[in-house]
């Protein structure tokens, strides 16, 4: 051993004069450091109450409860997370994966309670001394647990769709589905904005499992025009998606469109089943739009024998006639029906209620009746030079389109709305020109700025794509007419649409007008319903609200036997006919089955 | 089989059946229970020593005290929900669980971390090598009688817990790096700060090796204790500091190179004598290479660049069937996670494959034998094994 | 690896074989062959470590693979053995005079899957649990979750809703 | 039950053959009593001041939470300024610390160390996993309440809870004790039945008396 073996620890001896390390009130000095995963803190206002916190916690600490003071709405369930510190363990999943941001850690980390339920509290509800501490744990703006961005949708490009009515999206592939799929947080709060409450994250899921008949089955479960729906769609799902808070909502309406394209029709039977036995009752469905082949599939199902009258010669109603063919294809559209029809559903066409049959005839034959004719009246601006035959409604080119007919259409158009329909006719205007001349020459006017203009976003886009010339903001005030030539029309600009009530009641700039010239006007400011075929005591007996049917929960009008849904009773909207019509048929079932009892 | 049994020439005896032939109520024998009950540093697991005189001659050890099945638990936790979950296997060294859990999931799924991620991950991994030897040092020297040694390494080991904090928002359980690269960067300012850590690290370090490798009486104990013949290094699966303090330079950092160990300069450390002295030797030495590796890292790291991988939608992540094993130096050797993929969002099977597993058992059984019994403790604590690792 | 594979194969009957990565391949082997198959691989071609011994439960297909990973340090490769067992009356041959450590790792199969390796030092003794009567717990079957809120209490107050259902029931109680 | 632990036959140097119940002979197992308070409160309180004073824990560090108590014991956070100091044996402590976690194998030993701790002691819980099981709450091994096994007098938060939470829980600690609401050993004893029950429900091969101390 030697002698520096012996002195060497006494080197412990240098620390005497060093100063103490020692913390002179650890529990108060010391706050956590700016990124510290202290306890949670929520937004509230901010949050939405998706509950994928819920579902990444591995600990189960997360509940979902109804908060006082906070509703559910549209995009919001009410419900907030409640967190258990029985059961978390600070790994801030629940932060990383949080949609709206709004779930974040204080670098507060003291909290000490003799009663062990004490440790159970929600977050920016019960008040907490770290509610306003400023450092803590928040995400990385570039770490996310799940991806941003929708997959690419392949487009037929403008040069090529302008030459002809092909159908401009593509459609995703298995692949490209999948993934699109497995973006979705499978929250849920989608169905409730939906109106047919599809089981959307349900299918969702099984476009992930790539188990199609899965899919297709939930589906019909709520939902008997996927293939419309699926293009056509407002998509009012895609709105309050969790996910478009940092990004992309879900391609909702294209994957519901490709499972219906994974499925060839003749396996729809297999796997969405036959009807169940009949029950002898017969329905009548007057109009074979979405709402009536709603009704007629559900009811269908239910046992009951249907029949559809269609005064047009296909069935589809404005998805076949309003709609034009680039974004509904008639061999889809075709499909759906097919599968009703394959149901046993009868659809009589060409059959007007009201001339060809009445529908005291109909109210003798059948057990219950169910109207749904739509909205095929187009609506007059009603300015002066209105009334000239070169200024037509669009709802009525748009069917004569369909219908094959050669329409009028001159080099340069003008297109007065903003809304979809308005959309459909320009483009379609737009198709023809291109055949005819070569080029465009369409001018879409409106009273909506751009930002309220209520067409969908990227009918805007496209129909720019294409050469539509929009002009949104202005209002027309006069259409120049030369004999039976249609030479522009005045418009001035629109300065607010809506008064500070929210009612429709336009103010106008009169010295600022332009005058565009064209020779051909389409109206598209909104459409009207015909209920003529309706006798006069029944419409005496029928009561309106708002110049629409009254309807209860089932749909059903005053009269016990007589129900009515889609654009009549619920405005312009796929979905909602279907909806409409998918709620009718349990209210007729209803009604019928208690028939049956007596 | 000879190679494989320790000497016991001297008693007791054995019966012709092969065991040991003690007879308790001899009196010459004593049975004596040490553990579960501890202070910190040798883990919750006991021995249940048979000591003549106060010399052990035949041992048995019982884990299981911190067995909360993770194993089992993984298989019903989705891949994500797998990430908080594996640091909790091993308390003093976290992050091994972590790299090692994220490489294998990675490596199944077909992503590769961005490589900024690995620049940072090495960082903590190599941080927390050096905590788990602060950890290690002070139980060292405290079980062979020196308090003070303790005193100190723990202070700088809270030091480096503050660089963690700062770094990953957590002291111990980090949760930083996850399935497809790290949570974030580096913190403004965190060179500067790590700096003054590393040089106070390494003026502590000159200090223990003053008071405690120099010291007589640590020297008089720990030389000589736990020998580990450099030919039991394989048949007990020994890896690490242990194997490497007998002179097999098994280094995994070195031998299965991974995240960005080729593009750093260093030598594993070795010693010869294979005794308790060596192996904190070497601990010793592998603390300032750690403190040399950090001063690489920080300086060559790159300080722009993805952290995250594109990885799936965390929510329904599935990974393709398939196996693999993904191994790692950790302070006390090799870590290693197996992992089973059946196709499905959850694990089929993990198996961890902790150091101490093979060296708290087989090998302490087979090396306490003819220990005094003031030097069992300083004896397992040379080991270097943390018992939650072992049971899991 | 794949060399190593077709020079094994000559000398054994070997199964599936998957390469994992340059250093890493697993390959089935029959039940009989593994230990002549360890100590060639030992003796001869390097692989002196066994890194872990383990099982995974196929119970589907009413089997056990244990999975010895063996590594070569010099060579720089890992060579995984599966050996498929049946599940029912579970045992294999221990490997623990191969290498003494593997007696740890067979008596936590012993105890987690049920696997029994007669003649295995202390394989039947009590490893990691205590007291513990029922099924071995890393097998398939045993449910954790149920069996932890059979037999320990958990915090009441605890409930939770589904956003979607809740909306449901505030919004659109009535439809279908 | 261990054969060790079973009664037999022994025979003494003596030759004489006796009987031996090791978990009869090994332990003192009266039931615990409840300690009436001192007969006047300015005792009473000056003795609780007294227990608020000298927190002495037992060091058994039955989870993870122990390796934040390891800084607590070294200069920087010096717990011992504040009267608290660790202790290697039950029969000097009266704090006891249940750092996490614990599994069904460990709480066996704990009720044993913690019944053989001398009264008026505590219990501190730290952690998810005293309170509600933590992480662990679908583990086969864990127990998931602390309070259904120990009387548990306060509780400290967090996945560990840093060790200035912990000084935080002395300081509550204190204050409970102080106020004379430090009851636990006297709940235990109070409630012995229940808490008994509950042990053997987890601790299958209940070889241990029922009370030691």
């Amino acid at each position: 051993m030697k002698i520096r073996d012996i002195l060497s620890p006494f080197t412990v001896w240098k620390n005497l004069f060093r100063d103490p390390v020692t913390i002179n009130d650890p529990v108060r000095e010391r706050p956590g450091a700016p990124r510290y995963r202290g306890f949670h803190k929520n937004d509230v206002k901010k949050c939405i109450g998706c509950g994928t916190c819920e579902t990444i916690c591995q600990n189960g600490a997360i509940d979902m409860v109804p908060v006082d003071g906070i509703a559910a709405k549209e995009g919001d369930s009410g419900l907030r997370p409640r967190i258990d510190y029985g059961r978390c363990c600070w790994c801030a999943l629940c932060v990383d994966v949080c949609m709206t941001k709004s779930l974040t850690m204080s670098n507060d980390y003291q909290w000490i309670d003799r009663d062990p339920d004490a440790f159970r509290f929600t977050p920016g509800v019960d008040k907490k001394k770290w509610d306003d501490a400023e450092l803590g744990y928040t995400r990385p703006d570039a770490h996310r647990l799940t991806p941003e961005e929708r997959i690419h949708m392949q487009e037929l490009g403008p040069e090529t769709r302008i030459g002809s009515f092909i159908e401009i999206v593509k459609g995703y592939s298995v692949d490209e589905a999948r993934k699109e799929a497995d973006r979705c947080v499978s929250c849920g709060l989608c169905v409730a904005t939906c109106p047919a409450h599809m089981a959307i994250p349900d299918y969702i899921a099984a476009i992930r499992d790539g188990d199609y008949e899965r899919g297709l089955k939930l589906l019909y479960d709520t939902n008997p025009l996927p293939e419309v729906c699926g293009r056509v769609c407002t998509h009012k799902c895609e709105s309050v998606c969790a996910v478009k808070h940092e990004g992309d909502p879900i391609a909702i309406r294209w994957l519901k469109r490709h499972i219906a394209d994974q499925v060839p029709l003749d396996k729809y039977r297999a796997i969405v089943g036959a009807a169940e036995p009949a029950t002898g009752k017969k329905v009548a469905v007057v109009g074979a739009g979405p709402a009536g082949l709603s009704a007629a599939y559900y009811l269908a199902r239910m046992g009951h024998a249907v029949e559809i009258f269609e005064a047009l010669p296909a069935a589809g109603g404005m998805m076949r006639y309003g709609i034009p063919e680039y974004r509904l294809p008639y061999p889809d559209l075709d499909k759906d029906i097919a599968f009703v029809k394959e149901l046993g559903v009868k659809i009589t066409l060409n059959t007007r209620v009201g001339k060809d049959v009445t529908l005291d005839d109909l109210r003798k034959k059948f057990d219950a009746l169910f109207i749904s004719t739509g909205l095929h009246l187009g609506r007059s601006t009603k300015v002066p030079g209105a009334d000239h035959p070169k200024v037509f409604q669009s709802i009525d080119l748009l069917r004569r389109v369909t219908l094959g007919e050669d329409i009028y259409c001159p080099e340069q158009a003008i297109v007065i709305g903003g809304g979809n329909v308005a959309m459909d006719i320009a483009r379609t205007l737009a198709r023809i020109q291109t055949k005819k001349y070569g080029k465009v020459g369409v001018t879409l006017l409106c009273l909506e700025t751009e930002d309220i203009m209520p067409a969908d976003r990227e009918e805007i886009v496209e129909s720019r794509e294409e050469g539509v010339v929009l002009r949104p903001g202005y209002g027309p005030t006069r259409i120049d007419t030369d004999g039976d030539r249609v030479t522009g029309t005045r418009f001035v600009r629109c300065l607010s649409v809506f008064d500070e009530n929210g009612r429709f009641a336009p103010r106008f700039d009169q010295s600022d007008e332009i005058a565009i010239s064209g020779a051909m006007v389409v109206e598209s400011i909104g459409q009207g319903m015909d209920l003529s075929y309706l006798p006069d005591d029944l419409q005496k007996q029928i009561v309106f609200e708002r110049g629409r049917p009254k309807v209860d929960r089932h749909f059903r009008t005053s009269l016990p036997w007589l129900y009515a849904g889609g654009d009549i009773v619920q405005g312009p909207d796929v979905i909602h006919g279907i909806a409409n019509g998918h709620a009718a048929a349990v209210g007729i079932d209803i009604y019928l089955r208690g028939k049956m009892e007596q | 089989m000879a190679l494989y049994e320790p000497d016991r020439s001297q008693y007791p005896a054995k019966k012709p059946d092969g065991t040991l032939d003690i007879d308790l109520t001899s009196g010459k024998y004593l049975k004596l229970w040490q553990g579960p009950q501890h202070p910190g540093i040798t883990g919750n697991m006991s021995l249940e020593l048979t000591v003549c005189g106060d010399e052990v001659v035949d041992c048995q050890t019982h884990v299981g005290y911190l067995h909360r099945g993770f194993e089992k638990l993984m298989e019903r936790r989705t891949y994500i929900q797998c990430f908080p979950i594996v640091c909790r296997i091993c308390v003093p060294e976290p992050d091994f669980n972590e790299y090692c859990y994220a490489a294998a999931v990675e490596e199944l799924s077909g992503i590769t971390a961005p490589r900024r991620a690995d620049w940072i991950r090495t960082l903590i991994l190599e941080m927390g090598r050096i905590n788990s030897y602060m950890m290690y040092l002070g139980g060292q020297a405290g079980s062979l009688g020196m308090g003070v040694i303790g005193q100190w390494t723990t202070y700088v080991r809270d030091l480096m817990l503050d660089r963690f904090e700062e770094l990953t928002g957590a002291r111990i359980y980090h949760m930083f790096i996850l399935p497809g690269g790290v949570r974030d960067g580096l913190p403004e300012g965190f060179e500067k700060r790590m700096e003054e850590t590393l040089r106070e690290i390494e003026s502590t370090m000159k200090d223990v090796h003053e008071a405690m490798f120099c010291n007589a009486v640590f020297k008089k104990r720990a030389v000589g204790l736990g020998y580990i013949d450099p030919a039991l290094i394989e048949p007990y699966g020994v890896t690490g500091p242990t194997a490497r303090a007998a002179g097999v330079a098994k280094d995994v950092r070195k031998d299965f190179p991974y995240l960005v160990y080729p593009e750093l300069d260093f030598e594993p450390v070795t010693g010869k004598d294979s005794d308790a002295f060596t192996r904190a030797d070497v601990r010793r030495r592998d603390v300032l290479l750690s403190i040399d590796l950090l001063r690489q890292i920080l300086a060559k790291m790159p300080h722009d660049g993805p952290l995250m991988a594109k990885i799936p939608n965390v929510l329904h992540w599935k990974v393709p069937r398939g196996e693999t094993y993904i191994r790692a130096e950790c302070s006390r050797g090799e870590y290693g996670y197996y992992i089973v993929a059946d196709g499905s969002g959850y694990p089929r099977r993990v198996n961890v494959r902790g150091p101490s597993y093979t060296h708290a058992v087989a090998l302490l059984e087979r090396l306490i034998i003819n220990v005094n019994i003031a030097d069992v403790a300083g004896l397992m604590v040379s080991l270097h094994t943390y018992p939650p690792e072992i049971e899991r | 690896m794949r060399e190593l594979y077709e020079q094994l194969k000559r000398l054994f009957p070997l199964g599936e074989y998957t390469e994992q990565r340059r250093d890493l391949a697993f390959v089935t082997v029959p039940k009989d062959h593994l230990r002549p198959l360890l100590i060639h691989l030992r003796d001869r071609e390097g692989f002196t470590h066994l890194v872990l011994l383990t099982a995974v439960d196929w119970i589907e297909e009413g089997r056990f693979q244990l999975t010895y990973l063996m590594n070569d340090r010099a060579g720089k490769r890992d060579l995984g053995l599966r050996v498929l067992i049946p599940r029912d009356g579970a045992a294999m041959e221990g490997i623990h005079d191969l290498w003494p450590t593997a007696a740890t790792y067979q008596r936590e199969l012993r105890e987690m899957f049920g696997i029994d390796f007669p003649g295995s030092p202390r394989v039947n003794g009590e490893f990691i649990l205590e007291g513990w009567t029922g099924m071995p717990p890393y097998r398939r079957d045993f449910d954790t979750k149920k069996f932890s809120e059979e037999n320990f209490n958990h915090r009441p107050g605890r409930a939770t809703k589904d956003p979607a259902k809740h909306m449901k029931d505030k919004l659109y109680p009535d439809e279908a | 039950m261990k054969d060790e632990l079973k009664k037999r036959l022994v025979k003494g140097p003596d030759g004489v053959e006796f009987e031996v119940d090791p978990l009869r002979d090994y332990y003192c197992d009266a039931r615990p009593q409840v300690e009436p308070p001192a007969i006047s409160k300015i005792v009473e309180d000056f003795f609780n001041w007294a227990r608020a004073e000298s927190l002495w824990i037992l060091g058994f560090a039955t989870g993870c939470g122990a390796i934040e108590m390891r800084p607590l014991m070294t200069p920087r956070f010096d717990a011992y300024r504040f009267g608290v100091q660790w202790r290697p044996t039950p029969r000097q402590s009266n704090l006891f610390i249940i750092s996490g976690y614990l599994s069904t194998k460990t709480l066996k030993r704990v009720i044993r160390s913690y019944e053989q701790m001398q009264s008026p002691k505590y219990v501190m819980g730290l952690g998810s996993c005293t309170i509600n099981g933590g992480m662990y709450w679908d583990s086969y091994n864990t127990i998931k309440r602390l309070d259904d096994y120990l009387p548990v007098d306060v509780y400290v938060a967090g996945c560990m809870p840093r060790p200035e939470a912990l000084l935080a829980g002395f300081e509550e600690l204190k204050r409970i004790i102080r106020e004379g609401k430090g009851e636990g050993a006297n709940k235990y004893a109070a409630e012995f039945d229940r808490y008994k029950a509950n042990q053997k429900k987890v601790i299958h091969d209940w070889d241990m008396p029922d009370y030691n101390w």
